[in-house]
Parts: C-alpha cells; structure tokens; sequence
C-alpha cells in the first residue's frame, strides 16, 4: 500500500517493526504462547515468562524496576489512570493539580473533568517555543498541590521538556510528578532511576511496537496509591485487571529492546530527514517554524503558512500523510490548542502542518514532500483573495 | 463505504480550479464583492453582457468543499442570465458536492455573495 | 510448543485462527494499513475504512448496527465502561442495581465498587444448576433500579441464562439491561435487534481473535448515555478515546466473520468432544458435574470430586491444561464464587476443575484428558486421611 | 527467571510420595497423630525402636506444597532420632523446597504434628 502515498506522520503512529510482527506472530496461533498468564497451568506460565521478559526489556530501555509496570491499552489508559487514579487517591490531602495546555488531549481532556469534579488546576504556558521555565512550575506549587503532569516530548512540535529540573522541584515540594512520555521513549535517553519522576505513560506504537498497548510506570513511594479505573479481578495487584495481552506485550518488550540498540542511529537519522526537509522548504515566503529548533525533538517538523486554510492545505499536500496538529485533533477542525498556548495566531496555526520521520522514511520522501509542499502552498496561495483596500 | 470526506467531483474541482479570479491589483473588468464571514473569506467577480454572465471568478481561502463550490458555480452560471446568481441553490449544491452539512454555513456564504453579485449586476446600468 | 502440553482452557482463552493472524498481520507493517485511523489522510482513511469493515462483520454476527459498536481493550472494559458509565450517568434517577453474584469478576467486582460508592446492588442468587429463575429477577425490580447485568453464558459452568425473558422484564421496568456476552458470541446464536439488551460486551480473544480488544454495544435510547471512563480526544464519540488499534479491531471483525460460518460445526464440535470427556469421567467415584447439563453451553465441562484439594489436583493433572474455577480465580485461591452461589459445598468447590474445549481440540487430547483425570483423581485419593472416628 | 511455582524438588516429591501412612482401617503398628486445621488434614504415623524412628508416614489432603513437605520430613527423620520429630523447623523446609511465605501456616501445622508425634513416642512405655 505504501505505493499509494508517502507516510510522514509516524508521531501519530508507527508501523511495527518486521522483528517485532513475527515476536507478535509467535504469541498467537495454538502452537504458539497464546495462554491466559494469569493461569497456574503449563500453558499459562509459559506466557507469564513471556510477559515477565518483556517486562525487563521495557524496563531496562528506561532503566526502571520491572515490577512497578503495569500494562494498559496505550498511553490515553496510561495518563487517565496516574492522573485520575492519583488525584482522586489524595483528594483528601488537596484538591489543586497543575499542568499545561500544551499536552496531549489524552492529559488535557482528564484534567479538564477533574476541573469538573471539584478539582482546581493551574494550567502553566509555555514559552514561545513550547517550553516551560521551571520558575514557572515552582510559582505554581502550593502546599495543597498533589499531582503535575508535563509531558517530555511533544507531540505536535517535538518541544522537549526539562523534566530533571521540573521532577527536582517536584520531589522538592512533595508533589507527585507525572510525565507522559509516549513521544519520548525508544528515541530520547530517559533514565526513571536517576530522573525524579513518580509516574510515566508510554506506549508501543510510537516506537515500531503495536498499537492497543502501553504502560504506566508507578515509583513505589509513600502516598503514590493510584485508585484504579477498572475492576474486576486480581491481576496487576488489581490496579488494572482483564486478560493481558500476551502477543502486544511481547511485541511491546520487542521493540523495547530493538529502540535501546538503535536509538542513537535512529536519532541521526531522523535528524538528518528534518534538517534536509527544512532546507527544503524553509525559502517558502511567510514559512514558520513552530517550536525551537534547539529544543526539539527533530523526528517533528511543525510548520505554518500565515493566512492557508489547513484542510485545503492538507488535501493539496496528498499524497503525503502528514497530520494538522495531532492526529487527534484531525476530528474536531479546530486550530491546534498546542499552538495557541504557544502563542502561535490563530491564522498561522490554521495552516500548521506536522512532518514526522522515523526509522522507515527515506531521504527520497523527503525530497518529494519537499517538493510537494512547495507546489501546494503556492497552488493555494494563488487562490487566496486581498481583502479589499 | 466511503471514508473519503471529498467525493470524487469535489476532488475534481479542487484540483483543477479553472475560474481563478484575478488579483485585486491585476486588470479586472466587472464587478466584485467581497466577504469575510465565518473563516471565509471570498471575493466573487463577473462580467456581463445584456444580462447575461461573460466570466463568473472567485477567489477563496476556505475548505475543499468552499474551493469546489466556487469553481462549480462559475462552471454552472458562466453563459447564463445574471438572474442565476440571485437563485443559487444551497441544498443543491451540497448535494451535488456530497457536502457535509457541517460545512452549510460556509456555502451560505456563497450563497450570499452571488446574490450580492447579482444585485450589483442589475444595478449597474448596461455596458 | 503444544506438544508440551495439552490446551482445554478455551473458556479462559483461545488460540487465534491462523486466518485470523493473517489479516492481523496485514495491518503491522509500513506496507500495511498500519496508520491512525483518526488521520484526515490517504493512509489514515485507509485504516478507517478496515474499521468499518470490521464493525460490520461483528455487527453481522450479533445482528446490530454497526454505529452502535464501541472498540474497547476487551471484556473487562466493555463491562466497566457499561456498569460504571450507565450506573453514574443516571445516580440522579436512582441508585438501586441488580446483578449476580455468578456473575464474572469484572462484573461482580464493579458492582462491588460501585456498592462503596453509596449504591444500593440486589444480589440474585441462581439454581442449583446456576440458572436465573426470572421471577426472581421480577421481584427484585424497584422503581428505583437503574441497571441489571446478567451473562449469557457462565465462564465457569457455561450455564445459559434466559436472556430473552430477563430482557422483556428489564424493559417492562424501563431498566437498562446489560449483558456480559464475552463467553456466548461467536458460540450461541445472539441477535441483539431481536432481543431487549440495552448494553452487550463482547472480547474478540475468546472467539479465536486477538487478546486487547473488545466491544461495547450501546442501543440508541432514551437516558442510556453512559458516562466515559476514559478521557483524551475525540474518538469514538468522547465516549472511548485512544488510538484504536487497526490490527485488533481488523483481527476482531476476521474473527467475528470466521464464527459466523463456523459456529454450527464449532457447537457440534465442542458438545461431541464434552460427551466424550463427560463419559471417559463419569465412572469417577463422587464425582458430581457443576452445572445442568441440559442449561450448559458444552464447550464447557466443570466437575468436582468431594475431599481433594484443588491445587495438587491441577498438578497432579499436567501435562493437562484447565482451570480451576475462571482464569482469574486462579491467582487467589479459594473457592470459585460462582460455584458457592449455586449452593456448591466448599469441600467440592475447593477441587472444581472446568475442562473447555475449541475449535482446534481434536478426540483424542479428550481421551488423553480422561486418563490423566482418573488417575490424578486416583492418586490424590490415595493419599487422605480418614478423620479418626 | 522462573514463574514455575514450585521447585524442582517440591515436583519430585509430590509426584513421588513414597511415605504414604496405610489408612486407618489398614493394619497399622505404632502411634499417629491427626490434625484437621487452616484447612488442612493430616495424619502423621510413626514406629520407633530405642528412641529410633523406623517407619514415618503421613496421609495428607492439602496442597502440592505440604504434601511435598510431609515426604521430605518423613525421608528426612526416618532412622533418625525420634528428637528429631519436635525438632522441625519450618523455616528450613521452606527454603529447601522454595515453599512461598503465604503458606507457612501450613507448614506450621506440620511442625505441629510431629512435634504432637514425637511427644506421644517419648510417652510410649519401649517396646
Ligand atoms: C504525547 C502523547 N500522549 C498520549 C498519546 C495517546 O497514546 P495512545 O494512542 O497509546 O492512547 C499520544 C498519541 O496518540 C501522544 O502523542
Ligand atoms: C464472562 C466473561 N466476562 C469478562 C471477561 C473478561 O474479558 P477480557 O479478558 O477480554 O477483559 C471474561 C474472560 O476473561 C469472561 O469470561
């Protein structure tokens, strides 16, 4: 199928990695590890084997405890549980939360029902290049404060936080730090040991694993007791029940190990993909760039044209599947809030588009998506009327 | 089933806009409105000779659909009475078109406009 | 590695038809439709499209609309999502809710929950033979019941409930009628427009699909908007949101398809297979069969022995693989629920061991079941000690 | 890495259990001692000659665990000093045969009765 477009959008997802499909391929048929892990027969240990070695591969590429994983569907699952389980297990020390509008909906959107519920969040902006001063964070805690929430990468403009410093201020004031790291794991160092964060969200299919599974890394710490979401059984110390997934969570622990051997390469080549489009595209009159270079993650390129309409732009740019905003935000229309609260005008985030590279994209797609950007800023803007004098 | 939001007509006349206006700045003949509306904004431009519509143009930025509803307007009155700006059909249009109806709003602007048009045509005296 | 064992646990999970993991596979890699199908672009329409087609098989299967299918990560959520999500958006009519205690864990342990939460839950006790009578279904309804959750068929005895009649009363009462199906679809005949079920949840891992994925349905009906457990974007409505995972949802409608041709042959399979088993054991001394057998889905054969203790008869059965009690059950130890609810004394309960049996069981792993059986059963006897007179 | 509860040993001597007690209604020399508690039952039966433990035996309903330790004990003591019997200790049985702590209350019940064995033996007037 890949005949029939050019894929630049693997922040919204990634294909699985051909190692990884067969890891997959062998945890399914009944002649492979199929079992339920939670079952005490021969059949059901051997899968718990399986599960239990993906959970060190995990484990060892954030360098992190493999019993304090739980396994989710994904990071949407991963953030709800820390952040509501978390907020609603110390509401009765404090009702006050803070984060930014700048993270992911599957963040934002929790902390908005909570803000609903009776909680009250403090919502930090970035600066203009998406990044958070520490000052800022460290002005927001209060002593009724109980849980922040920033994320590492960011999805839309591959902004990188400083969760050392914001972690450090965190544990400082006794707060509970949770980062969503679904765009970072697998492709920047990220080290839960040295790092002082309580509670990280990540997912498979950002980094070559499937979709349908991620992980909610909770620190063993005093007063970190997330209530759960789902019941329904002792798996998980009953912190996240159902049948678990044996072959997503093998192909999860696959790609895990596979990200900890390439992520360097991996990086260069990313880079090398970002910087070549850019050069690209950059002589595009009116061309911004969304995010600081200097503080992105470069598998993302964020781009705007001040004054394009951004669905025309994106049916003039097929066939590239590049994304507006976040795949996320593709349903609902509206100019990305990311960009907003980076004080992006609406008019240029109306026409933002997101390039994201990864480990299959080819310096020739590039090349062409260069090419075809051009053409259709420039089909569009030879459409655009003056307003008149 | 179709996941497609653009049918294949819509796709059609997105891609190949025959009816561009020309800029502000270039020589235009005729007369022109202009909106800004509903994160639209459309200028709609005509020229006519007794009554009847020499050149219908337009430029746009806006949606696929607003782009290929332009561009099928001007097809549709080009050689046609002035009259038919003023008895543009919406529904129709969206039908034709295979439009959303969340995107109504923005058609109406069309409307709008070419009825604008039109009244502007009948009110300047006969070339 | 099924020649390490032999698999008779289809009722906790079963293998994933080899078709199945083709069309899976098909959706994993970068020359598959592998992209988000939230994405406005080629690729992602391209992943939307194997959705659709997937909701349609299913919606085939159990005879539904297709748009009233929600992808969830199986049964376990489907359940919560359907109890907590009704229970909590209609508080404000009501508090009171019925259910029972044979039900699943992920049903009975969300009740529980809710139960703490300042709900008021009827527990209704079955037959002997685990049967609901719906008399008495009908006389635990109160004006001021909101929901009932009752299942199709038992994971543990396989026993059958009247769904047809408990739905009339449920709709009679303007209750909304929840059914946990995940052990009946794809297996029994189930047509959810003839029947009056509000809510059904289904899981594709127990019809032969992958495990991480389920389904809710929700009729289209006045005051059934339950309320989300999940926040983060736009899908699915609001009411699920994440990125839906093409290669499930894609295996889960293959499955679904697949179970709608086979289900016939499936059903004569699994009933020759139980008689066999049920005759190979029958001769066993006190040996007593949980469940009528003329109520019992016979994909499904539970027996105890009066006296043995249930984990040395597990061991004593390897290489064997079966149950005791649900898959879940497994990780506590003690006496399954659900056979205590039918008046099943402790000292059988505690040796109850559930046989099931697929599509890909073949007679003779039965006839090598019924040996292992005796003898383990022969050997555990031999040990006991008499209470002295 | 190893999800396998039991340990080699424990699989060896439950599959194994070459000390099983004859029943009570099977001719039986010597003394025995019955305990029905934590939801065990068990039934531990000696003959001693000269303060020696000749015969050891057991009869048990319980798990793979405890029957594994009711023929290990018995391998262990028999031909040993009946001193042996109120000299168990638990906590060694349990590290020999990997037996998880959340059934130590089992093994108690072991200690229980041969320590109730062996004082019963030291009552007993030598044959
Ligand atoms: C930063 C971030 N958080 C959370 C998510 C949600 O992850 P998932 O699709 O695994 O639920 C995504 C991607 O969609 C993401 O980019
Ligand atoms: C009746 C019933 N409901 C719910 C579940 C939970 O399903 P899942 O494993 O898909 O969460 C199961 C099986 O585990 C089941 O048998």
């Amino acid at each position: 199928m890949s005949a029939d477009w050019i894929y630049l959008d693997y922040a919204a997802t990634t294909p699985v990695d051909p190692r990884v499909a067969e890891t997959m391929q062998r945890h399914l048929g009944a002649d492979g590890l199929f079992a339920n892990p939670s079952a005490l027969h021969l059949a059901g240990r051997a899968s718990a084997a399986a599960i239990q070695s993906a959970a060190e591969s995990l484990a060892q590429l954030v360098n992190c405890d493999p019993g304090r994983l739980l396994w989710t569907s994904g990071a949407t699952e991963s953030n709800n549980l820390a952040i509501q389980g978390v907020a609603r297990s110390r509401a009765h020390q404090g009702k006050h939360l803070v984060t930014m509008p700048t993270e992911h909906k599957a963040v934002t959107d929790v902390y908005r029902a909570l803000e609903k519920d009776g909680f009250e969040v403090t919502w930090l902006k970035p600066s203009p290049g998406g990044v958070l001063d520490p000052a800022s964070l460290e002005a927001a805690l209060r002593s009724d404060t109980q849980l922040v929430s920033i994320m590492y990468v960011n999805n839309e403009t591959g902004a990188v936080q400083d969760i050392e410093t914001l972690g450090g201020l965190c544990r400082e004031h006794g707060v509970a730090f949770h980062v969503d790291a679904a765009q970072a794991i697998g492709k920047l160092k990220f080290d839960i040991t040295a790092l002082e964060v309580d509670l990280v969200s990540m997912s498979a299919h950002k980094l070559y694993g499937p979709k349908g599974v991620g992980a909610l890394y909770v620190r063993k710490r005093d007063g970190l007791n997330p209530d759960p979401l789902l019941f329904g059984g002792a798996q998980q110390g009953r912190l996240r029940p159902g049948t678990l997934p044996v072959h997503l969570i093998a192909g999860f622990g696959h790609a895990a190990s596979l990200a900890r051997e390439l992520m360097l390469d991996d990086f260069t080549h990313v880079k090398a993909l970002c910087d070549r489009l850019w050069r690209g595209i950059q002589s595009v009159p009116g061309l911004l760039r969304n995010g600081d270079e200097a503080s992105c993650y470069p598998g993302i390129l964020n781009v705007s044209v001040d004054g394009l309409e951004g669905e025309s732009l994106l049916l003039a740019l097929e066939p590239l599947c590049v994304s507006t905003g976040s795949a996320c935000n593709s349903q609902s229309q509206e100019p990305s809030g990311v960009l907003r609260a980076m004080g992006v005008p609406d008019s240029l985030a109306e026409s933002a588009i997101r390039f994201s590279f990864g480990r299959t994209t080819s310096e020739a797609e590039v090349e062409t998506a260069a090419v075809i950007y051009r053409a259709a800023v420039s089909k569009l803007k030879d459409l655009l009327p003056e307003a008149p004098e | 089933m179709n996941v497609d939001p653009y049918s294949a007509l819509t796709r059609r006349l997105f891609s190949e806009p025959q009816h561009r206006a020309p800029l502000a700045g270039e020589p235009a003949a005729g007369v022109s409105v202009y909106m800004d509306t509903q994160g639209v904004q459309l200028r709609l431009s005509a020229t006519a000779t007794d009554g009847v519509l020499d050149t219908l143009t337009f430029r746009v930025c806006g949606c696929p659909h607003l782009i290929a509803a332009c561009e099928w307007l001007c097809r549709s009155l080009e050689g046609k009475p002035v009259a038919g700006l003023s008895d543009v059909k919406p529904a129709a249009i969206m039908q034709t078109l295979a439009i959303p109806v969340a995107k109504t709003g923005r058609i109406l602007v069309l409307e709008d406009a070419a009825a604008a048009l039109g009244a502007q045509l009948s009110a300047t005296p006969p070339a």
